[in-house]
């Protein structure tokens, strides 16, 4: 029953964005105690700050020996991540979670914010398929180096088309004739991927984010409906979250309390 | 699955009773693992457990504790979610038509005094449990169970005596295993009108430390001890009570198989809980273990699961 | 072996102190555990102990239980030895020339009350112990320990006030896991003229029930729990006594790697017991024990043991 | 850690003497949780009676799907042993201990009384040796049938040679020219048995008895100077013997007083 952090050392930090940085971390260092790190794109670590908290995050860098996250500003946690130099300690636990399914033939992939943090490992690991992020404003796009024939949508048209990813999706569709959609970002986004999904009946595979905690099935804190996100999720498929009823429309606090998705973001309780 | 119900034509009756409510078989969800929604009670249900428990509720919501809330050691885990729940008023909208889960749900709820009981106990008016299980044992939530000194054998009486006139469901008391003289305890639950015990609670509190971190791993630093540290003292203080009270007993701590079942049960327990095992062998656990306990039965040439309760007790 | 001492070049320092007495490493043998024979506390000894500590010695000669006496389970170990011991008549001719040995040796004493306790010291006069170790804290022999209620703040303030008169050596007082406030047990302690605290005993008592012979398995039906289950219990009592307190702690349970020890050192002792784990690495893991940490502080840049004493309580 | 007794019924009892019987399980029982036992001539198993106590036995049969104690009548726990029949169920847990190294050429084995019983399988799985029974008298000896060629002797002489195995073995060396000698049975007759074999060089194992609770090393109820006999025993070699202060002379008893080895046996406490 192991199940304790692994104190890492950042060994490098990426300014991806104006929101977002990436720490990343050796799997084959002489301290660490994890040699290395078996994981399935998809999957997210529990990130461990001591005497701060510990809050899960998706690993959007994977080699041989190191892998990475990208984190986005959003309140206490990744305030303090964001401070941290290459040198400091965190702990990690994990990979924790379902993987996005990968024997399709053609994909789209559709990421919008931070979203593309879960989505980065797929998009290597795929051998055809076409990506759209998109993203508020261009300073706040991700990967635009790594990823050099993504396509690109901003909210205020700075880059790329202006406007959100899932306009796209009809043109691409005709363009591309892809088997398979996978998706990461705001949920409003993904009802509209999990619907455009259903009428051309393409499968489809989301990864949702609900609050955290135990990250192994135990406290009931993430459930979504009678699923665990952090064992039967975070990826989930068309068909699950076509009865899910929680999708798109209510996530749980901290403190367990079932509220609707527009009010749960940014609040901590 | 489909084993499980194959086997249910054979000779054996796993059926139990516990304090007049009645279980298909003896495995319950304990308090506090994956008790949050009425959906994940539903699975675990399907799962195979003869009755489930919801997280406690309490009076007003609790935050719990910052993470780590668990860490996992090598014969256990330490837990430290200090109570996160939505409150009385958010879960008596989540545990509504308790009916479609399938099999009886048992309330737990806490408080920091018989004041909070008493309210909560009136916000689970009209829902469908089919029991109330008051736990006045947890070891790392300020102002509930231990820390509020709720698991003395006076405290006992004096929350339980008032509790009881709250309710008409059967009332469980739940008990810490930290204090040795349990069974007086248990007696003073009985006394004051419980119709079960629930025993136990997590122990210590116990502390797990990263060295490269050189802290606590816990945020909150301590934390109860669940999973098969907890086992033999958790048969012990069933085995105690069963001596001390003639109530039935839940008997929960550290169960994972059928074996671990069968042991309970003839320590004196009625039925026996299930939470960290959920995590070993994962939701299925109540399945397995009602089908371990078959074919020991079957084997050993015992047709109901009602000669086992108690039966280490024989002069 | 070899290999220890090879290492005992580098620059790791593992050398520490426990109440006066210098240790060559801080990895002490645990009362109860192989401590019956002179011959058997030099093997200890060889094998790479620190310091050793003498099976438990009373006035009269004890039977203990019926076998058996200790049975395993998942997650450790019971016990119920009951205190088997020739006495400290026999005991004081076994332990002559304790030098030989080439350790500091503790010796372990139980009484039933204070004149059990002085005349016991009386018998070691003479003898070439280190330190001596009062065992207040066993929770399964009646008459000693628990069982006796000297694990309280109050009895352990009278025993050790009055016990501190019989003896010159460097006093220990070894106290029971089972009581949560223990901080107060070690600050009665210390304020009764203790020179350190021996930080655990076992816990429970636990009992293990063989379901096929619907018998609890040992013969006095319980026994204490030592072993992996007792280590988190063991680490957050020896956290608060270190905060309680300012003498030294040995602290044991459940230690069986060098991570374990540096553990046990950082939530606050000087220096470490191992008993159970004797069964499962053998009298080796004295030495592998060492070889570990040392290994750990190289890579961690660590030079001396006293720099992790207490590490967890940094601000 | 596991180190429980896993009950066993018993299948067959042979009465072997006057003074003897023996109790046969089978290992792959569907109900026996020990599907087969590892065994090595020499080990012994703790056998326990619910509520009563658990006494160390050595493994007197062994095969691939049974095995077997032969008990000796002495007290309290073989009495009730003794009245057990065919069908009522005991605790086993082990084996334990040490075994004999049969990797020799010619072998020499001496059993006094009981002390056959820990020698049997070895007898078995020794491709040349020439065995000698010694016992009080005709009625108490052991095996008969099962070792036709053995040579026997009692000390009435109311069987084979009158006097006692060691009497035989200067004679048997001259005749047989054995490599090693095995030997179990009264602490007297060992010492001579290893006495003659240093003269000789021959190489020498025995098993011995000292009073055992734990039997895994725990306790140190067993031990002989530094040795533990239920870890380093019970079969030691020569060698070992000849530097132990305890052979021949102490034992303890259930309380861990060392006493003459003569005050030992029959004693309780
Ligand atoms: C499976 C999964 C993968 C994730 N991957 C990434 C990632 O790759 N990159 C990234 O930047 N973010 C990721 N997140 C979200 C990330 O966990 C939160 O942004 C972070 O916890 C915020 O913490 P905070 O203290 O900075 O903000 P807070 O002020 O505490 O909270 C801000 C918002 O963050 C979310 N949040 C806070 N705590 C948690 C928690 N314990 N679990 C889930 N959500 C929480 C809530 O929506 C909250 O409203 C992921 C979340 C999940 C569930
Ligand atoms: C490794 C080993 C192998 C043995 N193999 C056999 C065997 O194959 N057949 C056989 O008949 N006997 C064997 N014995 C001896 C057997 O254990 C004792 O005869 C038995 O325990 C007596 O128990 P009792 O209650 O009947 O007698 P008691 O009245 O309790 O004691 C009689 C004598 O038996 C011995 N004894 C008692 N308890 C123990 C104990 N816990 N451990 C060791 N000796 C004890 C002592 O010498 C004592 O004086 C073996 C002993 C050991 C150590
Ligand atoms: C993560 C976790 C949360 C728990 N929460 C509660 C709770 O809210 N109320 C309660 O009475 N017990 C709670 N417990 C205690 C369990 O109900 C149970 O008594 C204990 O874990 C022992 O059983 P186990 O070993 O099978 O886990 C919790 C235990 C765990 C591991
Ligand atoms: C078989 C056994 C015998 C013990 N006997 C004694 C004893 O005589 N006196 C004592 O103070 N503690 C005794 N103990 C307790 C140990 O010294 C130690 O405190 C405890 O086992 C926890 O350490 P561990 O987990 O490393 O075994 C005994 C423990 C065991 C397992
Ligand atoms: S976070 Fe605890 S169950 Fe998913
Ligand atoms: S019998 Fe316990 S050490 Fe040998």
């Amino acid at each position: 029953m192991h199940l304790e952090p692994v104190m890492m050392k950042i060994e490098e930090v990426i300014l991806e964005s104006n929101l977002a940085r990436s720490f990343i971390f050796k799997t084959c260092s002489e301290r660490s105690e994890s040699k290395s790190l078996e994981y399935q794109p998809g999957q997210f670590i529990m990130l461990w700050i001591p005497r701060l908290d510990e809050k899960p995050f998706s690993i959007s860098y994977h080699g041989k020996d190191f892998f990475g996250v990208t984190v986005a500003l959003k309140g206490r946690f990744t305030q303090r991540l964001h401070e941290m130099k290459v040198g400091e300690w965190v702990g990690i636990r994990g990979p924790f979670g379902t993987a996005f399914n990968l024997n399709v033939g053609k994909a789209c992939v559709v990421g919008g914010g931070v979203g593309m943090a879960s989505l980065a490992v797929l998009i290597e690991r795929l051998e055809d398929s076409v990506v759209v992020q998109g993203a508020r404003t261009a300073s706040e796009l991700l990967y635009r180096n790594r990823f050099k024939d993504m396509l690109l949508c901003t909210e205020d048209g700075s880059a790329g088309t202006k406007g959100v990813p899932t306009d796209l999706l009809e043109d691409l569709y005709r363009h591309y004739r892809f088997d398979a959609i996978y998706t990461c970002g705001p949920e409003a986004m993904m009802v509209k991927v999990s619907e455009f999904a259903r009428e051309y009946n393409i499968c489809m595979q989301a990864s949702l984010e609900r609050y955290i905690k135990c990250a192994v099935g135990v406290c009931g804190q993430c459930c979504c409906n009678g699923l665990r996100l952090c064992v039967e999720g975070p990826v989930l498929d068309g068909g699950t979250l076509e009865k899910l009823e929680d999708f798109g429309r209510y996530a749980r606090r901290g403190n367990g309390r079932r509220v609707p998705i527009g009010t749960y973001l940014g609040k901590k309780t | 699955m489909a084993d499980r119900f194959a086997s249910l034509t054979t000779r054996v009756d796993l059926s139990t009773e516990l304090c007049g409510v009645r279980l298909q078989n003896p495995t319950v969800l304990a308090s506090g693992i994956l008790g949050t929604s009425k959906g994940l009670l539903k699975g675990v249900a399907l799962a195979g457990a003869g009755a489930v428990t919801i997280k406690s509720l309490s009076l007003e919501p609790l935050p719990g504790h910052n993470n780590p809330i668990v860490v996992g050691f090598e014969a256990g885990m330490l837990n430290a979610v200090g109570y996160a729940n939505p409150g009385i008023k958010e879960g008596a909208k989540e545990f509504s038509n308790l009916k479609e889960v399938g099999v009886p749900v048992i309330a737990s709820i806490i408080g920091r005094g018989v004041g909070d009981f008493m309210k909560v106990l009136e916000g689970l008016w009209g829902l469908d449990f089919a029991a109330v299980e008051v736990s006045l044992s947890c070891p790392h939530t300020p102002g509930y169970g231990m820390l509020a000194g709720q698991n003395t054998p006076e405290a006992t009486k004096e929350i339980v005596s008032v509790v009881r006139k709250g309710t008409e469901l059967p009332l469980l008391v739940k008990l810490s295993p930290n204090i040795p003289e349990i069974g007086r305890v248990a007696r003073a639950a009985e006394e004051a009108g419980a119709d079960g015990i629930t025993a136990v609670n997590t122990l210590g509190p116990g502390m797990l430390i990263n060295i490269e971190a050189r802290q606590p791993i816990l945020d909150f630093k301590v934390g109860g001890v669940s999973g098969p540290a907890l086992r033999p003292i958790a048969l012990r203080c069933v085995y105690d009570i069963y001596k001390s009270v003639k109530i039935p007993i839940l008997g929960v701590g550290g169960i994972s198989t059928g074996r671990h079942a069968i042991e309970m049960l003839m320590a004196g327990a009625s039925a026996v809980g299930i939470g960290t095992a959920v995590y070993s062998r994962g939701i299925e656990v109540f399945g397995k273990v009602c089908q371990e306990m078959e074919e020991w039965m079957e084997i050993n040439g015992c047709t109901s699961v009602k000669e086992l309760i108690g039966a280490a007790h024989a002069p």
